[in-house]
């Protein structure tokens, strides 16, 4: 482990969360709970996960954001929380 | 203690995003945010495992070409099992999502908003 | 709610915390978890399975019966928004439906 | 083949022939149902070989891929498992057979799918109960649950706002569930159960292992819909189709709570769940209040299928008091109570549904009369709420009576006071209604002479539908008047020698 | 006798431009064919995408060449396995690929064209990689300078460039150069937004990299004919 | 109904990629015993390619590459090659998922039956996925309203 | 005493049984059919159980298990004499009764006949089950049954206000039920068998903290069928429902149950030394004396007919519990025989009372001058019927009252001879009016002076039953030898020989 990298990815994955949960803007919040999805698969490369990561950068980063936009696409773009 | 909190890091990241995802599902109104607050629950969970599965000092789980007829030294590779129940565990969270994003849509199509006390109010309204 | 949750989550954060306390230390290669079942995959998984990669092995084999689930669940999650979702098909699928 | 090949049929053809409704039903729509109703008959049959392998040769290992077990997954048959085998894919079985009418007046384009994930439901609860393996039981558990949320999601006004609160609710269950597992991995560092069971009692005061527990625990009664963690239940079973309805309500929460007693009883030890830590005191407790609550509940509603799910409530609280009772005469009644619930709420359920059926009508208020228009139908229903009540010589009469004497073996004299009053709550709220149903209309117009009536045309449900209905109220009278047989050659089996 | 050879070789110049004058109608004919076709095909987008004209022979062709493309200098290098296990393995999912995408990569175009088009483009990149050197020093001059003086501004200008695929190795090009960014291509005009003035004016009045991008896509060609067609009218009005 | 953009980069870029992608698809199911990935993987990629159709052409011209029948098909093919391996141990007289069987069938040894019974399994898994992310996209993209005919 | 096994006690039961369905199914529409039934049933029974008489004369005891209900439980029926006794009575009015209904339903022209006489027949099944009982499980069993049986005859008229009484019946019986349930519960938890032991079975077994709990439970709980005074209040309410019902209510099944469940605890389970040693008997006999001097009062108060009536019964059966409490030979003689002749004449009050209101729509006291002329074979009988229960000599309930007040002389309680005679007094009072306005008042305007019976279906049978009233207080032991089986009865109680 190369611990300062993985103090910087945690405090990333951390704010990108908090972000995530506190955008107003639906869209943009799940842009960033892609983002979150990128950087816990950059946590699970540097901890030997390679497989894990590989399906967490497909699914999380890649399926998962299209998904959350077609739907968001498909209702309300604003929420008041 | 200082160095009990810093040996066990991941562990307090973990707890603190599975804090953050359970707020957001249990506190947050709008649905998709829900869902957000679900996706990092399960993520943060996943994490947890990862952490379970990392040793120090190993490489990552795919035999090298001297180690493959039975001289491997578990030492020297990661953990895999728990990675394993992860992939499982992310495939879950990946159809959970779906599902939960299918019946937002049909909530939409209905009340025509996300918003879940709004919901609550034009159910009363209608009496159901 | 909010103050609900903010209770809910504090009492189950204040658990894990607890919990936490007689987790192994990060990172310790001989933890409980690394030693008891873990190690027969990585030796076997080339011998055994012909597969070095030592996660597919154990996904696809050793576990397969969960992989078989985990496959299920994806299959029960398309069927599910196909059943939640789909509306009657147009055109030319009506003929044989 | 030999018999041990049953324990994996039993899941692998519901599991096969859901995919196999998917493919073929595209084409062939009518195909879906009897493809299902063979798979389930199939897997009935199957169920009841592995019990009666059970019965004569005893516990089943079956190892999946040959690998040995804390390596690989394997099945274990008991008789704990083997009596909730045969339940579940008989009451599936029965379901499936009604549900025909009820599904094509519903959701009619959306037969195909509905079959699929019918029966990808039951062979994720049957994979629950037969498994051996905990990570197993979490991959299945999530089988059934996402195959739950469509099913009810489908139903109608309600329906979506329901299945997504089920959809969060289930979900943290399932969450905290597999949390658990994950704690107990981490300082054990194996997923199966027998293996687990004999490396736990050297770590019962690890923290680790007691948060695991407790996770394990809050996250099996979230899915069970145990009282304070209910909030998902009602409006999910009152807005699912009513075949959905009648196949979640006695099979899901049954499934959750023998997943309750495998974690207590076989994964722990009955000395660390009793003894070392007060959780079986805090369930009781817990599941008392939920009686109480879910009968209260019960008598505030005027939707019958609302009505039912409350009274679920109040049943599992039931359950889960009689393993919180922790005796042997407790632990019987709770795993009778299973048995005889599942075959009166899905009676119950049919019953609602198929009143759904022929009148498109709930309310408990509207019922005037409908002994005439549907006697057969109303006979099963009385039948089943009697055994609700716990009248005998029906079923549920007898795992309360059990219940009362684990509560009296424990000298919990609350608990019996509970439990009598539950009963008597639960006599209010089915009064209420075989009242109504046995009452013809207008009651103003009776006069002293007897009156005439107007005459009420006999309309009784299709037979695909009634028969089924039958078949189970008379389960629920079997089950009662054989009780003794199923507890002397089975449960007695099941509950843990060290009771 | 001067005037004879002049005659003669006039004659000769005017069979050699009636010959190229034929050609080219010709051409024009079977380009206006395909426009004709192409328009159809537009009103219906599906077929102009995944089905081309000359069906039957160029998914032949398309197949075995995305097929070449695919296997050769992409799974090989990939797998990194040759034995006879994974190399079937490569052959069947490269087979099954070109199957399913064989319209994707190829539409419209022959094969004696493919070679020209990848030699050229492989010419083509070096020659990008040295613009992109060049903008770079440039960008880096304005954005060290001391006033650091841009001046953005989107810049739109019509393009001659016809096909796709010409289009888009265009708007890449220009998104690659640092300095400018493509915005949207509509209607045959290229919206630019591009840092300051000579880069503007560069794309603008320049031009090179578009006609280079139409040399590597034989878009050129049809420049050509137009000029032959030119020479064919003066030609006329001589006569 | 569908995010379309009618945008020629878009169009051309995924016309390109798609092919690429499909293969590199292939290849991840084809080496997850050497190399990180699997069926899941793959199968996700795949279906990003549809998905990547979905986004540039539009829902109906990606529903012409791969229909809904030909995803259903997909799909429960995907299933019924995991669970019919499966049952093909079964039925060699091994238990479920007993790839060990294999020998009887293919003649290699052990080891490598299993490293077989896991590719076939893999394959299963890929196509399975790839159809459901593709059904999902395609439902949620419409929304549950029956698209409008242009 | 030797024991004789023999299918005949099922049959007893099962031949109602299975006359309910056949009823059910026969339904409206062949009205003579259902009927037959009804008779045929009613007839079979009667011999089944008279068949069984000499056997039990001989002393020796019938047993037939049924099957095994749990665990050293089992559901059994035991023909002995005290048993007996209770059987003889409900088969024999069961024959009256059918006829009498058929008769008061014809000529009322009453709707769902048929769910009447199903629930008539089930009521009776359950009856003799409840005789025959041989532990205290298979009792409640019964019991229950009856309860919900019993239901659908006292809402009959499906007027509010029968639905209310039908309400506040299930309500009482249910609760009582319940008490029941926890008080067997517990008997079994405490000596692991429920078996009826002549002389009790509780000895040596709990606290008597423990033990008095039970008593007031057990007590408490049949006790709401018997009509103990706190709990009496369904009984009145339930007059609206039709005279037959009420015959059968008060006369013979229900409250009889009651009674003959009291009689079972305080004789077969708790047993005399229990009693005795613990000096339970005198706080019980006080506890129903009130009973029998209060509702003696307020019978006086009410102008009612059948309410009036009723009270009576709250009085009489009282009595019969007080003869088993003084707990003297003579007056659990008089206490069981009480029951068995009390129910003859009370039928004939009630027949009389119905065949009263279908022939002239009269329910008031106030409303019968002069009517014993109109009706002379009916208050014939009514008048019999009348004298029995206060005591007058040649009719049966003389006898009975006899062996009472020997019993409280036995006793040495002179308390309660003053109570059995004040009742006595009372029971003067509240009757002799009648009869005295029927005969001797001049007839109201709407009285036909001249003969002009009920139908014949109706008043054959009350005269029968009058005369086996005044039959028995001859001849005791004519025919089934109702005094005879009542004296083994005591002696096995009070551990006596034979004879």
């Amino acid at each position: 482990m190369i611990l300062p990298l993985d103090l910087i990815l945690l405090l990333f994955v951390v704010i990108t969360g908090i972000a995530a949960l506190q955008i107003k803007d639906l869209l943009g919040a799940t842009i960033i709970l892609g983002s979150f999805s990128f950087f816990m698969c950059l946590i699970y490369t540097e901890m030997g996960a390679v497989d894990v990561a590989f399906t967490e950068a497909c699914v999380g980063a890649g399926v998962g954001t299209v998904l959350f936009i077609a739907a968001v696409h498909k209702t309300k773009r604003r929420s008041k929380d | 203690m200082f160095e009990y909190i810093v040996s066990k890091y991941n562990y307090w990241v973990y707890i603190f995003l599975m804090m953050l995802g359970l707020y957001g599902m249990i506190g947050k109104k709008n649905l998709v945010k829900k869902l957000i607050g679900m996706n990092i629950f399960q993520v943060a969970i996943i994490l947890f495992y990862i952490s379970i599965g990392s040793k120090v000092g190993a490489s990552i789980p795919i035999l090298t070409a001297e180690d493959l007829h039975g001289s491997a030294n578990p030492l020297h590779y990661m953990n895999p099992l728990p990675h394993v129940l992860m992939l499982t565990a992310i495939v879950v969270g990946i159809a959970t999502t779906g599902v939960a994003l299918g019946i937002i849509i049909m909530v939409y199509n209905r009340y025509k908003t996300l918003a879940e006390d709004e919901i609550l109010e034009i159910r009363k309204k209608s009496g159901v | 709610m909010k103050v609900f949750a903010l209770l809910t989550v504090i009492i189950t954060g204040v658990m894990l915390v607890y919990g936490a306390e007689d987790f192994p230390k990060w990172g310790d290669p001989n933890q409980p978890g690394s030693v008891h079942v873990a190690p027969r995959y990585t030796q076997g998984t080339y011998i055994e399975a012909g597969t070095p990669n030592i996660v597919t092995s154990v996904v696809a084999d050793y576990r397969g019966y969960d992989t078989m689930g985990e496959t299920t669940v994806i299959f029960t999650a398309g069927m599910a928004c196909i059943l939640m979702l789909r509306k009657k098909k147009r055109g030319e699928g009506e003929s044989n439906v | 083949m030999t018999y041990e090949h049953f324990a994996v049929l039993i899941v692998i053809v519901p599991l096969m022939s859901a995919f196999a409704v998917a493919l073929l039903g595209w084409f062939k729509r009518w195909a879906c149902y009897p493809l299902t109703l063979a798979a389930l008959f199939v897997s009935f049959i199957c169920s009841l070989g592995i019990l009666n392998t059970v019965i004569s040769k005893g516990t089943i290992h079956y190892h999946f891929g040959g690998w040995e077990p804390p390596w690989g997954i394997e099945y274990v048959v008991d008789y704990l498992n083997g009596f909730m085998l045969v339940m579940l894919s008989f009451i599936a079985l029965v379901v499936a057979i009604y549900s025909k009418r009820s599904i094509e007046q519903e959701i009619p384009e959306k037969i195909v799918p509905y079959y699929s994930i019918f029966l990808l439901l039951v062979a994720g609860l049957i994979g629950i109960t037969v498994t051996g393996d905990l990570f197993n039981v979490f991959v299945f558990l999530e089988i059934a649950s996402l195959a739950a949320y469509a099913l009810i999601a489908v139903g109608e006004d309600g329906a979506p706002m329901a299945a997504f609160n089920y959809v969060i609710m289930g979900t943290v269950g399932a969450c905290f569930y597999y949390l658990g597992i994950g704690y107990v991995y981490i300082v054990t560092g194996s997923l199966n159960m027998a293996d687990l069971s004999q490396l736990l009692p050297n770590l019962y005061h690890n923290k680790a292992v007691l948060v695991g527990f407790a996770l394990f625990t809050v996250g099996i009664a979230v899915k069970m819909g145990l009282f304070p963690l209910h909030v998902w239940l009602p409006d999910s079973y009152t807005y699912a189709p009513s075949v959905t309805s009648a196949v979640i309500a006695p099979m899901f929460t049954k499934v959750m709570a023998y997943l309750m007693v495998r974690i207590f009883f076989t994964l722990f030890k009955p000395y660390f769940s009793i003894d070392l830590i007060p959780i079986t005191q805090i369930l009781t407790w817990v599941a008392a209040g939920g009686i109480i609550a879910g009968s209260i509940l019960a008598i505030a509603q005027t939707d019958l299928k609302r009505m039912l799910a409350y009274s679920s409530i109040a049943n599992i609280g039931y359950i889960v008091l009689g393993i919180g009772l922790a005796n042997r005469m407790g632990l019987t009644g709770s795993l009778l109570h299973i048995l005889n619930h599942a075959f009166m709420k899905g009676t119950l359920f049919l019953v609602a549904g198929g009143i759904m059926y022929k009148m498109g009508m709930r309310d408990i208020t509207q019922f005037r009369g409908l002994h005439k228009k549907m006697p057969f139908t109303m006979g099963t229903f009385t039948i089943a709420a009697l055994s609700m009540i716990g009248i005998p010589p029906t079923g549920g009469f007898f795992s309360k009576f059990y219940l009362v004497l684990g509560a009296i073996d424990a000298r919990q004299w609350a608990f019996i006071v509970v439990l009598l009053i539950s009963s008597l709550l639960n006599a209010v709220y089915f009064f209420r209604i075989i009242e109504n149903a046995y009452l013809e209309p207008p009651v103003t117009a009776y006069a002293t002479d007897g009156g005439t009536h107007e005459e009420i045309k006999r309309d009784e449900l299709p037979l695909s539908m009634l028969i089924p209905t039958l078949i189970l109220a008379a389960g629920v009278v079997l089950l009662g008047i054989f009780n003794e047989r199923i507890i002397a050659f089975i449960i007695r089996f099941a509950v843990p020698a060290s009771f | 006798m001067e005037v004879t050879v002049l005659i003669q070789a006039t004659d000769e110049a005017f069979k050699i431009i009636d010959e190229a004058r034929n050609r080219a109608l010709d051409v024009l004919n079977t380009s206006v064919k395909f426009t004709a076709e192409a328009k159809l095909l537009e009103e219906r987008k599906i077929q102009s995408i995944f089905k081309g004209a000359e069906r039957t022979k160029s998914e032949v062709l398309s197949f075995l060449a995305t097929f070449a493309l695919l296997f050769f200098p992409f799974w090989m290098p990939l797998s990194g396995y040759f034995d006879v296990f994974h190399l079937s393995i490569g052959v069947g999912c490269c087979a099954l690929v070109a199957y399913i995408s064989h319209d994707l990569l190829f539409v419209n175009v022959r094969l004696g064209d493919m070679r020209t088009i990848v030699k050229r483009f492989f010419a083509y990149i070096p020659w990008l990689i040295y613009q992109i050197y060049l903008a770079n020093i440039h960008v880096l001059k304005i954005v060290l300078g001391p006033k650091m003086p841009i001046n953005p501004q989107i810049i739109r200008f019509k393009t001659k460039l016809q096909t796709d695929i010409s289009l888009v190795t265009f708007a890449n090009s220009i998104t690659l150069t640092p300095g400018t960014i493509t915005i949207d291509i509509k209607d045959g005009e290229y919206y630019v937004h591009a840092i300051d003035e000579a880069v503007a004016y560069d794309l603008l009045y320049g031009g090179e990299m578009e006609d280079r991008v139409a040399h590597v896509f034989m878009e050129a060609e049809h420049v050509y004919v137009q000029d032959v067609l030119d020479v064919a009218r003066i030609y006329g009005a001589l006569r | 109904m569908i995010i379309t953009y009618e945008d020629i980069i878009i169009k051309t870029l995924t016309r390109v990629l798609a092919p690429f992608l499909q293969l590199y698809a292939l290849y991840v199911i084809a080496h997850g015993h050497y190399s990180p990935g699997g069926g899941f993987q793959g199968g996700v990629i795949l279906a990003a390619s549809f998905i990547l159709m979905v986004i540039s052409f539009g829902l109906d011209t990606a529903r012409r590459r791969l229909s809904e029948k030909a995803d259903i098909i997909f799909l429960c093919l995907g299933l019924l090659i995991y669970s019919g391996t499966g049952a093909l141990c079964l039925a060699l007289g091994g238990n479920f998922l007993d790839y060990s069987q294999l020998v009887k069938v293919f003649p290699v040894t052990v080891a490598k039956a299993r490293a077989l019974g896991i590719l076939f399994v893999e394959t299963g898994v890929g196509f399975g996925v790839m159809a459901v992310m593709t059904s999902l996209v395609y439902d949620i993209s419409t929304g549950g309203l029956p698209p409008e005919r242009e | 005493m030797e024991i004789v096994y023999s299918i005949k006690p099922l049959l007893a039961v099962l031949v109602s049984l299975i006359a309910a369905p056949l009823i059910l199914l026969t339904g409206e529409r062949q009205k003579n059919l259902r009927e037959f039934w009804t008779i045929l049933a009613a007839v079979i029974k009667f011999s089944i159980v008279v068949s069984m008489v000499p056997l039990v004369l001989d002393g020796k005891i019938i047993e037939y298990t049924i099957l095994p209900i749990a665990p050293g439980l089992l559901l059994q029926l035991r023909v002995e004499p005290f048993g007996m006794v209770f059987a003889l009575l409900s088969s024999t009015l069961w024959i009256a009764t059918s006829f009498y209904s058929i008769g008061y339903m014809r000529g009322l022209n009453e709707h769902a006949q048929t769910r009447y006489f199903f629930a008539f027949a089930m009521c009776l099944s359950s009856a003799i089950g409840i005789a025959f009982s041989a532990n205290l499980l298979t009792l409640f069993v019964f019991y229950e049954i009856l309860t919900i049986s019993t239901w659908p005859l006292v809402i009959h008229k499906e007027t509010t206000e029968a639905v209310r009484g039908g309400r506040k019946y299930l309500l009482y019986t249910l609760t009582g039920g319940t008490l029941i349930l926890f008080s067997a519960a517990m008997i079994y938890s405490l000596t692991g068998t429920l078996d009826f032991t002549p002389g009790g079975f509780l000895a040596g077994h709990g606290t008597p903290a423990m033990l008095t709990l039970l008593l007031i439970t057990l007590i408490l709980g049949f006790g709401v069928k018997a009509g103990i005074m706190p709990m009496h209040e369904w009984l009145p309410t339930a007059m609206v429902a039709p005279t037959p019902v009420s015959a059968l209510l008060h006369a013979v099944a229900v409250v009889k149950a009651g009674v003959f469940g009291c009689l079972r605890v305080i004789l077969y389970v708790f047993g005399p030394k229990v009693l005795t040693d613990l000096q339970l008997w005198l706080p019980l006999a006080y506890f129903v004396s009130f009973t029998i001097l209060a509702a003696g009062l307020l019978a006086l108060g009410q102008d009612h007919l059948k309410r009036r009536l009723a009270f009576s019964t709250v009085n009489c059966l009282s009595i019969m519990i007080l003869g088993a409490a003084l707990l003297s030979k003579s007056s659990i003689t008089g206490g069981i025989l009480h029951m068995a002749f009390h129910g003859f004449m009370k039928i004939t009050l009630f027949f009389c009372a119905g065949a009263i209101y279908v022939k002239t729509h009269k329910e008031y006291v106030s409303q019968l001058d002069g009517l014993g002329r109109q009706m002379p074979l009916t208050f014939g009988a009514f008048t019999i019927g009348a004298m029995g229960l206060a005591g007058v000599p040649p009719v049966n309930g003389f006898i009975s009252k006899w062996f009472l007040c020997l019993g409280a002389l036995e006793a040495k309680e002179i308390v309660f001879l003053v109570v059995l005679l004040f009742s006595a007094l009372l029971d003067v009072a509240f009757f002799f009016p009648i009869i005295y306005k029927a005969f001797f008042k001049k007839p109201l305007d709407d009285v036909n002076p001249h003969f002009d019976e009920a139908p014949m279906f109706m008043v054959v049978p009350l005269t029968v039953t009058a005369i086996i009233s005044v039959g028995l207080g001859i001849a005791p032991d004519a025919v089934v030898h109702f005094f005879k089986i009542t004296t083994l009865a005591v002696n096995s109680i009070l551990g006596l020989g034979a004879g």
